[in-house]
């Protein structure tokens, strides 16, 4: 949005990503839709897809305002919402996405309407709030305090926080999955006695075999990445995740994927890749800044590639299911899997363990990165939180440097795209003395 | 021809080094107010004149700094992190460590044996966290910046200074003198102020000594001091710590013209 | 309340304001506040008092407001600046409901319901943002403070600060004027960057009702126009902006005096001794 | 100085200046100190163990230094300088740390502790976010790991009758607590708001028993001694995030204004509720901390109408608010705190309706900034007068 004119573009984006945009006007135009014509609607939180496709079962459209602080971010509306949000008396320090949201529930409230000028058609009143317990507290005490505007009943599903050391075979780790399970089943009441039906299972279970073909094959995308030079850039990863995270249980979704990875190979086995030449690989964390995508395209101008980012957005790796689960605890494993499935990893590649920043680790290897650039947000705690940590353990364990861009998720006003680029030539120096001292402590890379 | 110029633009001053053989031969500087193509184009007459050069005599000349765009007779432009790492290692190659502190901003930058930059950090934008301050306070306090230095260093009580803003710092100040606090008193607790900041910064990058300092906070003895009470180190300065980055510069001319 | 005198002194980082009130401003002293002026309190009362034609013995209740307050040896009472511009603003405009006011230190929003105070925002921390800001720049561009309203209204292209540093804006500001971008355009470009900052503040009290715009700043006629494109309606200015702190200190007096006098309470006054302040 | 000669408020006194001097002398005498975050962590496991629980907690006095290097600097300045101090070897008399997840920022920073500072035993708490059938049954398991955890690295057990007479040691403390407090509901109080802060504060650092010795000798004194408090204007309640000094209710003391009630994680909310008696202990225990103790880190159903959900999560507060004859309600948090921050709006909305003027403050953990928040908390005190 900070960067409108016209620029030459480096990054040799994929063709397939054009399937994306269509597929997510439709999914905010059923939630719309899905509002006049009386069907139920939900706000809902990611909840890394336990409760979408039970939801989805139950005949409820949801929608998602986390993605769409990301979609009124890239449009520039969000700094309206946000200095509504102020005026209602939040403070500016919470999360940008929330704020967005707040200041935007409370202009519809006003008005009693989707405000005209809403971004994709806007979100339509909700039947109900779906919270979540994982990631960070914002995400239920954002619902919360929503109720003030829209007085609809607001369900939470909670989520043990995993331990960091948890593996799928430990006792805790069957004892934190009946939690869940048991979480699911008094959502599906919920559910049950706000709508008046029964949750039918067959279809959940055929939402849900989607759902692991999707996960197989996005899965399968993310691992051809490794090919040196790497085939996909990030800005292509933002755009593709929206179905995987949201969608799973469409068969859209599954399409989109299968075209995306016939691409993805074909240029694998071309060796064809997103940046040329391919002089640094990056990986990024966590959450991109929406409003300056185009920056990336600055960086890829110097050769830097970013080969993986964002793990909350990753499909969780392939497992193998318990013989004898329920529907519901295989749809839980999932979910679940997404944060203790890097640390079976690590044990099985003899990796050392490093808790909550596993993934960065496992992935700095994996991928054979240069360097890893860290997105420091003003507005989000969780996504900011282990980025010194990682920083450190990147640099002490693999002799990966990082550097910081300071940012917002939301707000670019608090972005300075000069600086980085500054920056980023004395960055450039610094990856290339890593990739010496990798050499010489006998590193892959 | 093997003469090579490194021209560094800064927010405060303009610094020209010129280079032969990787060694620094020549230096001049100048404020660069409020013209920075001025500057410029003084810095690079005026250095001539004192090396007896003619300008077909300077193979090329790398410009860097917040100013480099402004120099007109410059044959690249470079990163400025990259060329004070470049220009300390040269004078000193044990420096495992650089803290810069220039008139917009503090740096604290890791470089190996090499000169190479393995790791940085840079103040976040608050003049509070650059010599800038320092001239505020200067300012109003009436002392030029080289009497500032040995002033510190005579205070016993420095002031502990409640806002961390360098404009209101300047009204604080304002009031203490007509409280009569002694000017040192005051000084000292800028630098004070200033020491810490730049403790953080060089706690947050895993500093390692020996720790080099350059930029024109390095010509104050009451900010050398502070920090290093604060640090717990010794710290290094050359010469002359605001040639180092335009001779760095002057360096990576050298270098691509070489390769 | 014939004949009865009330004082209110307005200690600001910047100005000091003195009202003597009876029925009527009686008189009406700004003077600087300046590290050399700060403990001269007394003298800017003695100048009011001579207007008014008093000796300090006739005031029967003397009211200190702003930053300087608690300095001020020979106040009967310390009020807020908060209370203080609210009253005195009600006095000026009854159907205020949301007050601006940006003087030198800092920048707050105060809204007003039922002629009462019922919140309040301030910013504070960082001078940008403040009339200081203004001031630092006026300087840089060697153009007279009272000058910077009637340039900007001759702005064609506002100029982009990008700096939200008050001591980096200036440093942009002199590059800015070196490439020859008219200086009008410049203070343009810092109105519009101040403004949007206390809208953005005043904001968090959902402004409603008619907005007063106060302080040294509000003289500023550039100030205004930015302000009101940015809240989409007109604000109201005091014909003299800087007083309303002191207005609504001398009536907040009056009004404890008259409380007192109802109930029949005695109210404890100071010696009318005009001793100078400690400085602050 | 040794606190043995010590008594009452001067032995508070001097233990709120100096937290670990208490715990250092415990440790010279052989005992093992456990440091524990936040009011989540059950002490009554602690104590079960014969460890001496110490609150760990950060210092506005203390610069930040060390930690900015390993978390960033936008999250709970507490929590920042809790890790601080602790790098910096400020807490090293303790064998153990065990914090639990009542904030994200705590369930993060532990691991980061962890990691940096290696103490001989660790331990974090998972604890359900919402208060449902399941939740109990998942925050008791993980209950009994903790316990479990403790047994391994001891090599002692816990049993039954060891919880219940700790069960009862704590609920004692607990009952004192409450009569220190109802101290404050005369007027003018015969306690500070800023020496109940010290009392507290200088409680979470030493064993309960001598802790709750103090207290006894403190009513005793506060009603014997005639230099309390004197007469004010205004009487004020304090909500928010946790104070680890008494500086802001010393500044708002300094003003005509007494504070006399808290809803704060070092006051009421840290001693408020018993642990009920149950057949197996760990009942008790699971109910106090998950749904007894009144935080905004828990998440309760909301399927009522929005009205009634507002009585029911801020309705003690208003109990509070009529029994100690409160004026007016300061809410006060630090910044980047999400827990508290969300809160505001909904309690604000809240006092308005039951005619109670409240303000948010929220500050940034330094005493750099305390002129403005005084100038801030006098214009309050005038709105309400
Ligand atoms: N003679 C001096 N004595 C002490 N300090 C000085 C002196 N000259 C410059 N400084 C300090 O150096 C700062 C400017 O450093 P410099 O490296 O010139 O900055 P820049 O590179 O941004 O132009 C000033 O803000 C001041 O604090
Ligand atoms: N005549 C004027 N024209 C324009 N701006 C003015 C004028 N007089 C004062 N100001 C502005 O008002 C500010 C001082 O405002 P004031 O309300 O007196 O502040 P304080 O209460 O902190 O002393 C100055 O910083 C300046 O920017
Ligand atoms: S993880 Fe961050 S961005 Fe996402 S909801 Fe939480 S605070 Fe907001
Ligand atoms: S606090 Fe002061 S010095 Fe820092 S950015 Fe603001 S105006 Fe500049
Ligand atoms: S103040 Fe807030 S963020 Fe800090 S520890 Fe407490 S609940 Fe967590």
């Amino acid at each position: 949005m900070a960067d409108k004119e016209k620029t030459k573009k480096f990054i040799n984006r994929l063709k397939s990503r054009n399937i994306v945009r269509p597929m997510v006007n439709k999914m905010y135009a059923e939630g719309v839709t899905a509002a006049n014509e009386g069907r139920p609607l939900a706000w809902s939180m990611v909840n890394w897809w336990e409760g979408d496709i039970v939801m989805r079962a139950m005949g409820v459209t949801p929608v998602y305002p986390e993605n769409y602080g990301t979609v009124c971010a890239s449009t520039g509306m969000a700094q309206k919402y946000q200095a509504i949000c102020d005026a209602e008396g939040f403070p500016t320090h919470l999360c940008g996405y929330s704020r967005n949201h707040i200041g935007y529930a409370a202009e519809m409230k006003k008005l009693g309407k989707i405000p005209p000028d809403a971004p994709l058609g806007g979100m339509a009143e909700p039947t109900f709030m779906l919270g979540s317990g994982i990631a960070c507290d914002t995400r239920f005490k954002w619902f919360q305090a929503l109720r003030q505007y829209y007085d609809v009943p607001v369900w939470t599903i909670d989520t043990p926080s995993y331990d960091h050391t948890e593996d799928i075979d430990s006792d805790i780790h069957e004892h934190n999955i009946r939690h869940k399970v048991k979480e699911l089943e008094r959502f599906i009441e919920f559910l049950e006695n706000l709508l008046g039906k029964k949750i039918d299972m067959d279809l959940v279970e055929d939402y849900l075999e989607n759902q692991e073909k999707v996960f197989q094959l996005w899965w399968e995308i993310n691992e051809l990445r490794k090919a040196k030079p790497c085939p996909m850039h990030s800005r292509d990863f933002w755009t593709l995740m929206v179905p995987g995270y949201y969608m799973t249980y469409d068969k859209d979704a599954l399409n989109l994927y299968h075209q995306v990875y016939e691409e993805v190979k074909a240029r694998t086995d071309a060796g064809i890749g997103a940046v040329t030449p391919e002089k640094y690989r990056l990986m990024f964390a966590e959450l991109p800044p929406w409003h300056s995508l185009d920056f990336f395209e600055k960086l890829a101008e110097r050769g830097w590639n970013f080969v993986v980012e964002s793990q909350g957005y990753h499909p969780p790796e392939p497992m193998s299911l318990k013989t004898g689960d329920s529907v519901l605890e295989r749809l839980t494993r999932w979910t679940y899997w997404v944060n203790v499935g890097h640390i079976r990893k690590a044990k099985e590649k003899n990796y050392p363990l490093f808790g909550p920043v596993q993934y960065y680790y496992n992935w700095a290897r994996e991928y054979q990165v240069d360097g890893f650039i860290t997105h420091s947000l003003l507005s989000c705690r969780t996504a900011t939180f282990w980025l010194p940590h990682a920083a450190n353990i990147l640099k002490e364990e693999l002799l990966v440097p990082s550097m910081n861009m300071e940012g917002d998720i939301v707000d670019f006003t608090v972005f300075d795209p000069d600086l980085v680029l500054k920056n980023a030539e004395a960055f450039e120096e610094s990856m290339d003395y890593h990739r010496g001292e990798r050499k010489r402590k006998g590193l892959e890379w | 021809m093997d003469w090579y110029g490194g021209i560094d633009v800064g927010s405060v001053t303009t610094k020209m080094a010129i280079s032969r053989g990787e060694k620094l031969l020549f230096f001049y500087k100048t404020a660069s107010g409020s013209n920075f193509q001025n500057a410029a184009d003084t810095v690079f007459g005026e250095i001539l004149k004192l090396s007896n050069l003619k300008r077909s005599d300077i193979a090329s000349v790398f410009a860097t700094g917040c100013g480099s765009d402004r120099v007109k007779f410059a044959d690249s432009k470079v990163s400025d992190l990259t060329c004070s790492a470049m220009g300390i290692h040269q004078l000193f190659p044990h420096a495992k460590t650089l803290i810069e502190i220039g008139g917009q901003s503090s740096k604290v930058i890791r470089i190996n044996d090499e000169g190479k930059i393995i790791n940085f950090v840079v103040s976040e934008k608050c003049a509070s966290g650059s010599g800038r301050f320092l001239q505020v306070i200067a300012r109003v306090l009436q002392v030029s910046m080289d009497e500032i230095g040995p002033l510190s260093l005579k205070s016993k009580n420095p002031v502990g200074f409640t806002t961390s803003c360098a404009v209101f710092g300047e009204s604080e100040a304002v009031s203490r003198i007509a409280e009569g606090t002694p000017k040192e008193d005051i000084i000292a607790g800028v630098h004070q102020a200033l020491a810490t900041k730049i403790a953080t910064l060089a706690d947050r990058i895993g500093m390692e000594p020996p720790c080099a300092l350059t930029g024109g906070g390095a010509l104050d003895i009451g900010l050398v001091k502070r920090i290093e009470t604060t640090l717990g180190i010794k710290l290094e300065a050359p010469e002359d710590p605001q040639a180092v980055t335009a001779f760095g510069a002057a360096l990576q001319a050298e270098n691509m013209a070489k390769s | 309340m014939k004949g009865k005198y009330f004082a209110g002194i307005d200690i600001g980082s910047t100005m000091t304001k003195v009202i003597i009130y009876s029925e009527g401003i009686r008189g009406q002293v700004i003077g600087p506040t300046g590290p050399e002026h700060r403990h001269l309190a007394n003298i800017v009362m003695e100048d009011a008092l001579a207007q008014a034609r008093i000796p300090f013995e006739a005031v029967d209740y003397v009211v200190a407001t702003g930053y300087g307050r608690i300095n001020v040896p020979f106040a009967d009472k310390q009020i807020t600046e908060i209370s203080c511009h609210a009253r005195g603003v009600l006095h000026f405009f009854p159907n205020a409901g949301t007050v601006i006011d940006i003087g030198g230190q800092d920048a707050k929003g105060i809204k007003i319901a039922n002629n009462r105070v019922v919140d309040f925002v301030m910013n504070d921390k960082c001078a940008a943002g403040t009339g200081r800001f203004l001031e630092v720049i006026a300087e840089t561009l060697g153009v007279n403070i009272k000058d910077m309203g009637p340039l900007s209204l001759k702005a064609r292209n506002k100029v982009k600060i990008s700096s939200i540093c008050t001591i980096f804006a200036e440093q942009e500001v002199v590059s800015q004027l070196s490439e020859g971008i008219p200086v009008e355009d410049i203070i343009a470009g810092l109105h519009e960057a101040i403004a949007g900052r206390a809208f953005r503040m005043a904001s968090k009290l959902k402004i409603e009702g008619d907005v007063v715009f106060t302080g040294g700043v509000a003289k500023n006629t550039g100030m205004v126009k930015a302000l009101e494109s940015h809240l989409g309606r007109p604000v109201y200015i005091c014909r003299e902006p800087l007083i309303t702190g002191a207005m609504g200190a001398a009536l907040l007096g009056k009004e404890l005096v008259e409380k007192a006098m109802e109930s029949g309470k005695a109210i404890k006054i100071k010696e009318r001794k005009l001793t100078t302040a400690r400085v602050f | 100085m040794t606190t043995a000669s010590l008594h009452g408020f001067a032995k508070a006194r001097k233990i709120y200046e100096d937290r670990g001097l208490r715990a250092r002398e415990l440790k010279a005498e052989g005992k093992k100190i456990m440091g524990y975050y936040c009011s989540y962590p059950p002490l009554e496991l602690i104590t079960g163990m014969d460890f001496v629980p110490f609150r760990v907690q950060g210092s506005i006095n203390e610069a930040i230094t060390k930690a900015d290097s390993s978390i960033p600097t936008i999250v709970c300045p507490i929590i920042r300088s809790s890790l601080d101090m602790a790098m910096k070897g400020k807490y090293d008399f303790m064998e153990g740390f065990v914090t639990a997840h009542s904030c994200d920022c705590q369930e993060k920073f532990c691991r980061i502790w962890e990691h940096e500072l290696k103490l001989p035993f660790h331990h974090y708490i998972d604890m359900p976010h919402v208060v449902r059938e399941n939740s109990f049954e998942q925050f008791k398991e993980k209950l009994i790991m903790f316990q479990k955890a403790m047994e391994a690295y001891t090599g002692r057990a816990l049993d039954r009758e060891r919880i219940q007479q700790e069960i009862r040691v704590h609920n004692r403390q607990r009952a004192l607590v409450r009569k220190l407090y109802d101290l404050r509901k005369e007027n003018p109080p015969l306690l500070s708001g800023a020496e109940n802060l010290e009392i507290m504060i200088a409680l979470m650092c030493m064993p309960i028993e001598e802790g709750s010795i103090m207290l006894e000798e403190i009513i005793q004194e506060a009603l014997s001694r005639g230099n309390g408090p004197g007469e004010k204007d205004t009487r004020l309640m304090l909500w928010g995030s946790p104070l680890t000094e008494t500086n802001l209710i010393q500044m708002i003391e300094s003003l005509n204004a007494h504070v006399v009630m808290d809803d704060i994680c070092v006051g009421t909310r840290h001693y408020w509720a018993d642990v009920e008696a149950t057949s197996d202990p760990m009942d008790g225990i699971v109910k106090r901390y998950l749904s007894e103790i009144k935080c905004p880190r828990t998440f309760r159903e909301s399927s009522s109408t929005f009205e009634e959900e507002m009585e029911s999560r801020f309705g003690y507060l208003k109990d509070f608010a009529r029994d100690w004859h409160v004026d007016g309600i300061l809410l006060q948090s630090v910044k980047y705190c999400d827990t508290h921050g969300y809160e505001v709006p909904a309690l604000k909305a809240y006092f308005e309706k039951i005619g109670l003027p409240a303000m948010y403050l929220e500050h940034e953990y330094t005493m750099a900034a305390e002129a403005q928040l005084k100038n801030r908390v006098e214009a309050f005190l005038e709105i309400i007068a």
